[in-house]
């Protein structure tokens, strides 16, 4: 390949979607993708073995310094933003949350939908694993320095977690705002309701931006895809269908 | 102490009133308790049997479950193209191709290095405490879940040596775990080899390497291939170990080089299942992909099994 | 020309001799490998907090390391799984080793044998699509996939194993001793259950070890099905998250030489030495009682 | 010949698949007479011993013609109950297979399977077969030790004490001896002159002196068929057919 | 005894790991005759014959006192090449154990593996061992068939002829007929007969009668140790020991 793109699974389906419209563009080029999340990739980036390393953080002091150190300059492009948004059963009465509810329901204290003005229910609590990008922007916008309780169930991804609150009246889980669907009830957030508006000028509180890193400014086929990405007519249009906030 | 213990109640009650064989035995005298050992001997029987159809059932109903709701995926497309729109639409050719590459790859390497090493524990190394070691050791390898066989690959094949994920170190990573089982089947081939062949061939004067090379191989050979076969097919379906290694999440290309890296149908399935973006829209697509590994590797496994099957009935 | 045939034979001997040695030392190299790995994170934790913590927040701030609840899962997924597969498994052996006819045996063997060949990845997809569903709407639980069902699947990958070494075991009892209990008057059954399964016991034992063992190093099953709560289950509809789970889902994402990456790697010698045990308990029985059996002069 | 007879072979065809290993064997044994059944090897002396307590039932793909008569009653007829059969004609085989399990629980092993729970009568039972197979003193120290831990000769007098716990009618031994060193056969051979009081003994041997010494009738066997049979003296001394002083003189086999 | 020797073993010593199986065996074993080994099971028969062509070497934990001379030379000292031994000792089996291959390449191995490339000698060697051992006319039309068709006493004659093809001095044959029915027991007999114009041969036999009809001389062994040994004709009929007469009568064995 041409192109390698490595690192954060979060950022892996705003990729893919690029990816092949850019190859189905440019039939020369052979791109190869893959996950390992925001750490590794930029741990690539800093060793040479990738082109584009996507991440869902900002680049650590740390790794600023090793970068440097090697005598390399990763460059950032935001590429989207990611919002993420409490989901429940169609059928639960609840309708908004505030960031302390989502808290205590999250660290075990609240175990039923009554205390909060809902059902009599037991809440099944569904997280995503520890290491992904969405609950990293979880923990940190709703968690605080708390920890998700350890009898949340864990799934491996948002889809999952959409058809799993989708099937279960006890539960509530909270996905990227592209999965939404007609079968999941989304709950507003301390009154606001999560789309592209409240994302944008910063009123929904529980997100965060997503990043490409190059070596250096990029050049050549890494330029060409870049560009492409922040095209508001090519890349952009992706990451809404991939279920992400697009920058403009 | 038992003994005397024992010796003692035999005393006292050997003294005891005589009794008659006839009676208290199952004998003429009691049909009944012979009725009864029938029966239970049918019931139990029964029970076993059940116990078996349970796993013709276990086997039955998910093969059913993935011919019925996977036959209809399967189509020229989708065996020949690459998948398409995030994986939701299009086929899994660069999947059969990665797997194809990543279990040819692991047995190629494995193969060569396996036998030899059997040979050299069965025909040369001079049994003892060491060959004991060597061999509980290859024997707890062979039980390594492989999961850490996927932990060793990343470590060594993919860091230490900078390989990074590709072809190289998934097969390479697979075939380590296959190793193992390729010494343990190429072993038992040569075990079955009788002994008085090796005699007959060194009586006539060959040398120990004439004997392996024109009789002792010839004569494990089917045995050997046997066992590839399976270790293939043990390859091809394994997920863990090449997840870290050597497959990737996508890439719509096959490969150009053993330092690129592929698709392969397990991580595939496993990655269409938990991690797609439109889970219940691509169901289809998930059984197909599993329809299609389950094809390979059973069809694999009955080769060997008819193979191995046709030798023995040759044999006898 | 017998100088040529020598040196001939001791090249080979030597080049044999090589090659087994190289490999033989991979395959140790795999368990320094895993061990070195793994050690660093003892310098953030103690083993005793490790192995009986019960938080495992790898990547939270602070973070704690503790695999308590992942040993539990594992232990229990495994036990539960036992349960099934071993009662199964040696049944079945039985049968075709005793009781099933010539034609009848040579075609469920392959089916067992089959059965041992199907890819994890297959049967966790099974037990995610099937079997989950189907729980949660017999038993009305929130979830499907949780303990049971990953025991069931896990059931199911053990079986074969269990059934086809037990085989073996019940064959290898002599004939003599089936003969000699059958010419006093026992029937099948009680020759069975008082001879033959006695005489093998050692053989079953093996089986029924390796089954297990199989099991707890299982990955993709108790990924895709276990639930993956890092909690311990207060019943058998609860979700758990079992070593390997753990392994596999977060190994991508933590940074090569982090404390995440050796706590994973901690874990995998946790695995490692769980199944060390197992087998090393089972060619101990195997090696003990090799010769149980027929009687010799 | 004035004793009753015990066991009839009528006519008896027997075949392992295709294969027909006993042509049209036609033998009266007597009640209380060790009968010898010699011949070459392979000639079928076993299988038709084995067809007396339908040990070959559990040979798949064996085929049974003829009729054994077993106090004239035929035993493979339909209502025939083999087990029933097998605690009545009870067997001794070529090589010593005592259990492993206690030397107490291998005597034992027939009569708890036959349904006694009586501890008493079963040590009882176990004593005095012992002492019918001349074991008791030898082993009545250490009844709960393993019998795998006794000498082969031992072992094959445990087999014997074993098959005689549960009081058959017939004994069926398949070379007895054969595997065994000259003291351990003495005492089993006068084991066995001692036995035919109570039971009928039927005997398998390949030894020509063995047969000589403990039996009463002779009967040679070849290819699968019965040559000649009759009084062990006569048989030996004058045998009526070229073939069998053939066998007897050593000409081959 | 005008016949020089052709095997001399001298105080031979051997153990299996501590176990000793042969106690100070000392035999002459003289050229172009056939000597036979008798005695009853387990005595070490099939130990000292195979310690003459070094087979016991195969067995892990063996060890070997004493010496055995082949021409005057010690097979056992450092300077004597086992593949070389062991062509000039050929070996015979007790069960026929041809090779999985045809019947030609059967014969023509042993010639291979010596080195022999060229087709016509070897197909010549190959002719005149088969005809040697009797068995050419039987299979000359067949001789690209396998060997695992041939019946068991054919595919021993084979054994006889592959053994040949290299030109052994001595051929040691280990209970050759004892798996054979009589007549092909008689052919092979009549082929040790013939044989030992050109080469010496050992043959362990159970039976004493085969020992009486094909050897010149005998030699009884009993556990472990070589108790008689003498012409087979003075040994059958004037045994000086007696534990030779007991075991030739048949009193034991
Ligand atoms: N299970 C079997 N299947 C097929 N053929 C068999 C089987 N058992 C024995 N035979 C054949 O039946 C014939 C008679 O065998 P049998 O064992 O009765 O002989 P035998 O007189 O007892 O010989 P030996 O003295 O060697 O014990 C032989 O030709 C043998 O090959
Ligand atoms: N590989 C071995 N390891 C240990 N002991 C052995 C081995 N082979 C034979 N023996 C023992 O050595 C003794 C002599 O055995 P050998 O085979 O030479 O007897 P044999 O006279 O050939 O008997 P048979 O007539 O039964 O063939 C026996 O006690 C036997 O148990
Ligand atoms: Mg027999
Ligand atoms: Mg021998």
């Amino acid at each position: 390949a041409n192109l390698v793109i490595k690192g954060s699974t979060t950022v892996l389906p705003i990729a893919q979607k690029a990816v092949e419209a850019y190859m189905s563009e440019h039939p020369d080029v052979k791109i190869s993708l893959s996950g390992g999340g925001s750490g590794n990739g930029i741990k690539a980036i800093i060793d040479g073995t990738t082109d584009i390393a996507n991440a869902s953080r900002f680049i650590k002091g740390k790794e600023v310094k090793l970068a440097h150190e090697k005598g390399v300059y990763p460059v950032p492009f935001a590429v989207a933003y990611d919002s993420i948004i409490p989901v429940v059963h169609l059928s639960n009465k609840i309708n908004n949350l505030t960031l302390d509810q989502l808290k205590d329901i999250y660290n075990g204290k609240i175990r039923n939908f009554k205390e909060i003005g809902g059902l009599n229910l037991k809440i099944v609590i569904i997280s995503r694993d520890t290491s992904s990008g969405t609950y990293e922007t979880w923990s940190k916008k709703v968690m605080k320095k708390e920890r998700v309780t350890p009898r949340a169930q864990v799934m491996a991804s948002n889809g999952s977690i959409a058809q799993a609150v989708s099937n279960n009246k006890h539960a509530i889980g909270y996905i990227g705002i592209g999965y939404l669907n007609d079968n999941i009830k989304a709950l507003r957030v301390n009154g606001v309701e999560g789309n592209e508006a409240t994302t944008l000028n910063g009123t929904f509180p529980i997100s965060r931006p997503l990043f490409m890193f190059t070596k250096g400014w990029p050049k050549g086929d890494t330029l060409n895809f870049i560009n492409f990405m922040l095209n508001p007519e090519k890349g952009q249009k992706y990451v809404k269908e991939a279920g992400y906030v697009r920058l403009y | 102490m038992a003994d005397s213990t024992l010796n003692k109640s035999l005393k006292k009650k050997t003294s005891s009133k005589k009794f008659d064989i006839k009676t208290d035995l199952n004998a003429d005298g009691n049909v009944f308790g012979l009725q009864r050992r029938k029966l239970n001997q049918f019931f139990a029987f029964s029970l076993f049997r059940v116990a078996t159809v349970i796993n013709g059932i276990a086997l039955f109903i998910i093969i059913y479950f993935m011919v019925t709701r996977g036959w209809r995926a399967i189509t020229w497309t989708f065996l020949t193209q690459a998948p398409t729109d995030s994986m939701t639409k299009g086929g899994i050719f660069p999947c059969i191709i990665g797997t194809f590459y990543l279990s040819m790859g692991a047995i190629l390497i494995t193969m060569p290095i396996g036998i030899i090493s059997a040979v050299y524990l069965n025909e040369y190394a001079r049994p003892g405490r060491i060959l004991r070691l060597i061999r509980l050791g290859i024997n707890n390898l062979a039980g390594v879940p492989s999961v850490v066989f996927g932990l060793f690959g990343m470590a060594f094949f993919v860091v230490t040596l900078k390989m990074g994920v590709s072809l190289l170190a998934g097969a390479l990573t697979l075939g380590v775990m296959s190793l193992p089982v390729v010494i343990g089947a190429t072993e038992e081939a040569l075990k079955a080899v009788p002994d008085t062949y090796r005699e007959a061939s060194l009586g006539l004067g060959a040398t120990r390497w004439q004997t392996i090379r024109k009789v002792v191989l010839p004569c494990a050979l089917p045995g050997i291939l046997t066992g590839a076969i399976l270790a293939l097919s043990r390859a091809a379906g394994e997920t863990a170990p090449i997840m870290f290694t050597g497959a990737v999440f996508f890439t719509p290309c096959t490969p150009a080089s053993i330092f690129d890296e592929v698709m392969a149908l397990p991580y595939h399935i496993y990655v269409l299942a938990t991690a797609g973006t439109e889970i219940e829209a691509t169901r289809h697509l998930q059984y197909g992909t599993a329809l299609v590994l389950i094809g390979l590797v059973l069809g694999m496994n009955l080769i060997a099994i008819i193979y191995r099957s046709r030798l023995r009935s040759r044999m006898n | 020309m017998p100088i040529k045939r020598e040196i001939t034979e001791k090249l080979v001997q030597k080049l044999f001799m090589f090659i087994a040695m190289a490999s033989i030392t991979i395959l140790f190299l795999i368990m320094i490998f895993i061990f070195n790995e793994g050690f660093p994170i003892f310098k953030t934790v103690s083993i005793n907090e490790f192995i009986f913590g019960h938080y495992w927040y790898p990547t939270s701030e602070p973070s704690d390391f503790g695999i308590f609840t992942l040993i539990a899962a594992s232990v229990l997924v495994t036990g539960f799984s036992a349960v099934l597969s071993i009662p199964l498994g040696v049944m079945t052996a039985i049968y075709l080793a005793e009781i099933a006819t010539k034609k009848v045996s040579e075609i469920a063997k392959p089916v067992v044998e089959l059965l041992a060949a199907l890819p994890s990845v297959v049967i966790g997809f099974f037990g995610m699509v099937v079997v989950a569903p189907f729980l949660q709407e017999v038993f009305k639980i929130p979830t499907g996939l949780n303990l049971f069902n990953a025991a069931l699947m896990l059931a199911f990958m053990s079986i074969p194993t269990i059934c086809s070494i037990s085989e073996d075991a019940l064959h290898s009892v002599p004939v003599a001793l089936k003969e000699a209990s059958m010419a006093l008057g026992a029937t099948h059954l009680e020759t069975i259950l008082r001879v033959i399964l006695p005489a093998s016991i050692s053989g079953i034992s093996t089986a029924v070890i390796l089954g297990m063992s199989r099991a707890i190093g299982e990955t993709m099953v108790v990924l895709m099905v276990a639930g993956g709560a890092a909690a311990l289950p207060e019943s058998i509809f609860d979700p758990v998250r079992p070593m390997p789970a753990s392994i596999a889902s977060e190994i991508a994402e933590a940074p090569v030489g982090g404390e995440h990456y050796h706590a994973l790697f901690a874990i995998g010698v946790v695995l490692f030495i769980f199944t060390f045990f197992f087998n090393v308990v089972a060619d101990h029985i195997a090696y003990k009682y090799k010769q149980i059996g027929e009687a010799s002069l | 010949m004035g004793l009753p007879s015990k066991v009839i072979s009528k006519n008896l065809n027997f075949f392992y698949g295709d294969f027909q290993a006993l042509h049209d064997i036609c033998l009266d044994v007597c009640e209380h007479q060790v009968t010898a059944l010699i011949g070459p090897s392979g000639c079928g002396k076993s299988t038709f011993l084995r067809c007396l307590n339908r040990m070959n039932d559990l040979i798949p793909l064996t085929r049974v013609e003829g009729k054994i008569m077993l106090d004239g009653q035929d035993i493979y007829s339909s209502i025939q109950d083999v087990v029933m059969l097998r605690r009545r004609v009870g067997m001794v085989f070529q090589k010593p297979n005592p259990f492993p399990k206690s030397i107490f629980d291998n005597v034992a092993y027939g009569l708890v399977v036959n349904g006694l729970r009586n501890k008493a009568h079963i040590a009882q039972r176990v004593e005095e077969s012992l002492k019918q197979a001349a074991l008791w003193e030898e082993v009545k120290d250490r009844l709960s030790a393993s019998a795998l831990g006794l000498s082969g000769g031992q072992q094959q007098r445990l087999c014997i004490a074993r098959a005689l716990a549960v009081k058959p009618e017939v004994v069926l031994m398949d070379e007895p001896a054969s595997a065994l060193d000259p003291i351990a056969t003495q005492k089993i051979e006068e084991l066995i002159h001692s036995l035919k009081e109570i039971y009928t003994i039927i005997i398998v041997t390949h030894n020509m002196q063995q047969a000589a010494r403990v039996s009463d009738k002779t009967a040679f066997f070849y290819i699968g068929k019965l040559i000649e049979v009759g009084d062990t003296n006569t048989l030996f001394t004058k045998p009526k057919l070229k073939q069998t002083e053939d066998y007897i003189t050593g000409r081959f086999g």
